[in-house]
């Protein structure tokens, strides 16, 4: 097996790991954890596809690499916009989670003087 | 020559890995905050220190040594503030200690 | 099994190892502790998949900007967040969907295509007449140009979003924290020594962006970071939210950009094309007025709501 | 690689004007947000000519022509560049979007006006200036040909609508939004991790090139499992719905209006492009009928839900997941179609006549919601009597809209249906015509319970808290006119929305 396939397959692992944090953790803060585990791994993947491009001189494909660049700025705002929204509800609410039994739905439209 | 060279480099090495490996075991036995960062900070002074200068011999002079070489100050600088940081942290939170 | 590949499998261990802390791990502080030197770990990966760009921007801000502002968020919500899972049903079925996922894209990677399709020749031929050394530079600013102006505005977007975020009594108010009991000794000393060597990173980075590993993401993201320190040190406040010269900042790098590629209409084959000659010129402008924006937007961003006003 | 010369050939002189749909309101972000203040509101507004003008030509130049329109940005030919197209359905989604936009703007002047001399205020800066997002996000996803290109272009259209489901800062909208968030984010990723895999086994991201090269193969199976997953959370499609809900209710009413008609079609517009241009003949029957299974469940659940909401605006959300639900059929009944290509057949049509009336349906319910809210200080349905007296212009536009979510004549959504139900007995696919049917019959249910209420003499608790301006009421009408005349297209399939078929030129060209 060769490196690129050993970080191919880590990639996937990642993926994997990141997607079953996402779902299965019911705290945000560790979601957006998660979610940022499952974004390395699926561009450790593209990494990889990029590796395996390597030609003219060059050590990998440079589109994958220039679009994984893009790729983390991308996922540092999501992870950004997220951690605030979550540090204003902990302010407002004094709650933390997203609890589904709540009928927050109900509540969703209260102020709507 | 070659060959002292290349011993320096492999006894500086090993010795700098031996430091690190003290500090972990230190973070990883020592009972309180304050014993762990001393553990710590051994292993970025002496082992990094160690690890450098056994490298020293390898790499293009000047600008490849001044690079490792300035690798290892920027730890010193952030190893010291951040250990002067947590210790502050500690003794504020916890005088006795 | 030779040397390089003992490293890289000890690497990979080591990744999927803090990997499944971070999943499992029970206080939330401690899991981002360990996915801050994770971020460490994908960049070193990255430098042994021949991505030295990428690996630049991964600890800069996979690992660095991120962790950072997990590390204060977390800080924040200490000892208030019940740590919870699901129930064991929805995690097993949650854990096959995952499994078959990774099993899927295990097998495309074990299963190359029998013919690699690579675009690394055509980027190199058409890589000249731009004046560019850094085929991905050629790809961010030259062939996709196009990507690289969207993401622009998504960053500005998401400093807006963050920025919508604040109670309307702190609009125009000033973030960050509020260090009131004057500079902190230790750290002003680094918020002093730090930033003149960070800014001379910072432009060194994004000149050479063009010709070798570096470029305007990874120049702001220094910038951003010095600023960060000499706030958080207390050595200076940051500014008010609705200051022009703040405002000013954060757009004119995407605004020239964008006028250069306007330019581009007028003066070469049309949007974001650049006439012959001008390329590499106008690319590293382009490139120093966007590191500019990046840092003021990366800092902006980190420093998050508004937390006061302005003091009279 | 046929394809890419076909490209070629088909860069047009009015190509210009594709780029400059992005352009403008990209532009109008950048003084919006340094300018500020009052000026943000005039920006938008400046924009809107423009603005519409742009979408006209481009939806002239296709219908004209009969062929779509491509740029070359930066002159680079795909694979290495990016190149935009619009064909019939960009052109009529463009068309769609600029006026639901302009609707919306102008109707949410009344809401979201900043006060001479005062500083600038919170509400109206961050709206204004993610209207132009929301904007530049949708005209990038419908001109978009690459694949990476069109996942900025998602999460352009994330980041713009995040901030308008939390614009009014309280608790429960907050968690609806970051609810949102987090939704739209593990769908985001999956779309990405299914444009690597792409890129590994083809070698370009260019949808057009895709459609040649692609074949019927594991990875393509899985990269389009992936991406559809990805793109099915962020249209909520029943059962991946729960985040719809609190964020479409929470927002304001302006807000609400966008998000409903305009943003989740985004991302239902990417999984057409995928099926049908970029990986034509992959779809097999059983996948296109576990879409139409879904879309069934979508609406029959939403439907049901609906008529149990005793608020207005949760009401109206419910319902935008029984519509959603419609346009799923699509899949099973045009990819199935014995007819020589899926296009030519009813159901394409009537699927997209379903996307675009439901637009504008929905855009003028939510808005005239946020009326009636504004008048009475609440939405709670059951305290609506009396109300049809005050606002006798904003229920007859809750009525009109109704029509299309019911199907009933005269209304776009009316043909929509009509022409979907056609195809599902030609097809020999009754089960959805019986879906749709129940459906129908369900809206026509939770709107007669809106309207009746609202028609019913009012009760002792009855005031008015704010009366609002005869003039505003007038958008929602227009929009719902819109929604009415779209009944008046004939009833058969449309050759605007065949033109420019990546497939039919490879199938039709020699």
């Amino acid at each position: 097996m060769n490196a690129a396939t050993l970080f191919g397959i880590c990639g996937a692992a990642l993926a994997g790991l990141g997607l079953f944090g996402l779902i299965t953790n019911s705290e945000p803060l560790r979601k957006i954890l998660a979610f940022n585990l499952l974004g390395t791994g699926t561009f450790l993947i593209f990494g990889v596809v990029a590796r395996r491009g390597a030609a003219a001189g060059l050590g990998g494909d440079p589109v994958p690499q220039a679009l994984v660049i893009t790729g983390i700025v991308v996922a540092f705002s999501a992870t950004a916009m997220a951690v605030v929204l979550l540090l204003r509800l902990f302010e407002e609410s004094g709650k933390a989670t997203l609890d589904p039994n709540e009928a927050d739905g109900a509540s969703t439209a209260e102020d709507d003087s | 020559m070659r060959l002292a060279l290349d011993i320096f480099t492999a006894l500086a090495v090993a010795g700098g890995a031996f430091f690190f490996l003290a500090g972990t075991v230190g973070l990883l036995r020592f009972p309180d905050t304050l014993t762990r960062l001393h553990a710590l900070t051994k292993a970025d002074n002496l082992g990094l220190g160690l690890v450098t200068l056994g490298l020293l011999p390898l790499v293009a002079w000047p600008l490849g040594a001044l690079k490792l070489i300035s690798v290892w100050l920027f730890v010193q600088l952030s190893g010291a503030i951040a250990t002067q940081l947590i210790a502050r942290l500690v003794r504020r939170e916890d005088p006795q200690a | 099994m030779s040397m390089a590949n003992a490293f890289d499998v000890a690497l990979v261990a080591l990744l999927l190892a803090i990997a499944v802390w971070v999943v499992v791990a029970r206080a939330a502080f401690s899991a981002i502790v360990v996915f801050i030197a994770y971020g460490l770990l994908v960049a070193i990966a990255w430098v042994r998949l021949f991505a030295v760009d990428v690996a630049l921007t991964e600890a800069a801000i996979g690992s660095g900007l991120t962790g950072m502002l997990l590390l204060g968020a977390a800080a924040r919500l200490r000892g208030t967040t019940a740590s919870g899972r699901c129930g064991l049903t929805l995690r097993i079925v949650a854990a096959m969907f995952c499994a078959m996922i990774s099993l899927g894209l295990g097998a495309v990677i074990l299963t190359p295509p029998d013919v690699v399709v690579t675009l690394a020749p055509a980027a190199m031929a058409n890589l000249p007449p731009s004046g560019l050394g850094n085929p991905v530079a050629g790809v961010l600013f030259v062939y996709r140009a196009f990507d690289t102006l969207l993401e622009k505005v998504v960053l500005l977007l998401a400093l807006l979003g963050v920025w919508s975020l604040t109670p309307d009594r702190l609009w125009g108010g000033v973030p960050g924290p509020q260090v009131d009991a004057g500079p902190d000794g230790m750290l002003a000393f680094l918020a002093q020594l730090l930033p003149p060597l960070g800014i001379v990173v910072a432009v060194y980075m994004t000149w050479t962006g063009a010709d070798h590993p570096g470029g305007a993401f990874q120049g702001g993201t220094v910038l951003a970071a010095m600023w960060i320190v000499v706030i958080i040190a207390g050595l200076q406040n940051a500014p008010s939210i609705d200051q022009r010269l703040v405002r000013f900042l954060v757009v004119v790098g995407p605004a020239i950009f964008l006028g250069i590629g306007l330019a581009g209409f007028a003066l070469a084959d049309g949007f974001l094309s650049y006439p012959a000659g001008y390329a590499k010129p106008l690319i590293i402008v382009v490139e120093v007025a966007l590191t500019l924006s990046i840092g003021v937007t990366l800092g902006l961003v980190a420093l998050g709501t508004p937390q006061r006003m302005r003091r009279q | 690689m046929m394809p890419g010369l076909a490209v070629l050939t088909d860069a047009s002189a009015d190509g210009f004007l594709l780029p400059l749909a992005i352009i403008l309101p990209v532009a109008g972000i950048l003084s919006a947000f340094v300018l500020g203040g009052r000026h943000a509101e005039r920006i938008v507004l400046l924009l809107l000519v423009p603005g519409l003008g742009v979408a006209a030509a481009v939806f002239v130049a296709v219908w004209r022509g009969g062929r779509s329109l491509v740029y070359l940005v930066g002159g680079w030919e795909p694979p290495l560049g990016i190149a935009l197209r619009a064909d019939g359905i960009s052109a009529a989604m463009m068309a769609t979007v600029a006026v639901v936009i302009c609707a919306t703007a102008l109707f949410a002047r009344g809401e979201f006006a900043q006060p001479h001399g005062r500083p600038e205020a919170r509400a109206p800066f961050v709206f204004w200036t993610l209207l132009l997002a929301i904007w530049t996000a949708l005209n990038t996803i419908v001109l978009g040909d690459d694949l990476f290109n069109l996942y900025v272009a998602l999460e352009l259209l994330t980041f713009a609508a995040v901030p308008l489901v939390s614009l009014k800062g309280n608790a429960a909208t907050l968690k609806a939004a970051l609810r949102y968030l987090l939704f739209a984010l593990f769908g985001s990723v999956l779309y990405l991790l299914g444009t690597v895999l792409i890129y590994s086994a083809y070698g370009t991201l260019d949808i057009v090139l895709l459609s040649g090269r692609v074949h019927p193969e594991p990875v393509a199976w899985i990269a389009a499992a992936l991406m559809t997953m990805g793109l099915l959370a962020k249209t909520a499609l029943f059962p991946l719905h729960l985040w719809l809900p609190p964020a479409h209710a929470g927002a304001p009413a302006p807000g609400s209006a966008v998000l409903s008609a305009l943003v989740v079609k985004g991302s239902f517009f990417l999984i057409v492009r995928l099926w049908f241009d970029a990986m034509p003949g992959l779809m097999d029957l059983a996948a296109a009928q576990m879409l139409g299974t879904l879309g069934s469940g979508a609406i029959l659940f939403g439907s049901i839900l609906a008529l149990r909401q005793q608020r207005l605006k949760l009401l109206i959300a419910y319902s935008t997941i029984a519509q959603i639900g419609y346009l799923f059929f699509i899949f099973p009944l045009a990819l199935g179609a014995a007819t020589s290509n899926p296009w030519s057949g009813f159901a394409w049509t009537g699927g997209w006549l379903q996307l675009f009336s439901h637009a504008f349906a929905k855009a003028a319910m939510f808005m005239a919601a946020g009326l009636i809210a504004e008048t009475l200080g609440h939405d709670r349905i059951a305290q609506f009597g009396g109300i049809g007296r005050v606002l006798p212009i904003t229920m007859f536009t809750f009525g009109l809209a109704g029509l299309s979510l019911m199907g009933v004549p005269p209304s776009g959504g009316f043909v929509a249906k009509v022409l979907l139900l056609r195809a599902s007995i030609m097809e020999g696919q009754w089960w959805w015509a019986a879906a749709m049917l129940v459906g129908g019959l369900l809206a026509g249910g939770y709107v007669f319970m809106v309207l009746g209420k609202a028609f019913s003499s009012a009760s002792a608790s009855f005031k008015i808290c704010a009366p609002v301006p005869r003039s505003r009421e007038v958008l929602p009408l227009a929009l719902a006119l819109c929604a009415v005349l779209l009944g008046f297209v004939p009833l058969q399939p449309s050759n605007l929305l065949q033109i420019g078929r990546t497939a039919a030129l490879t199938v039709a060209s020699p």
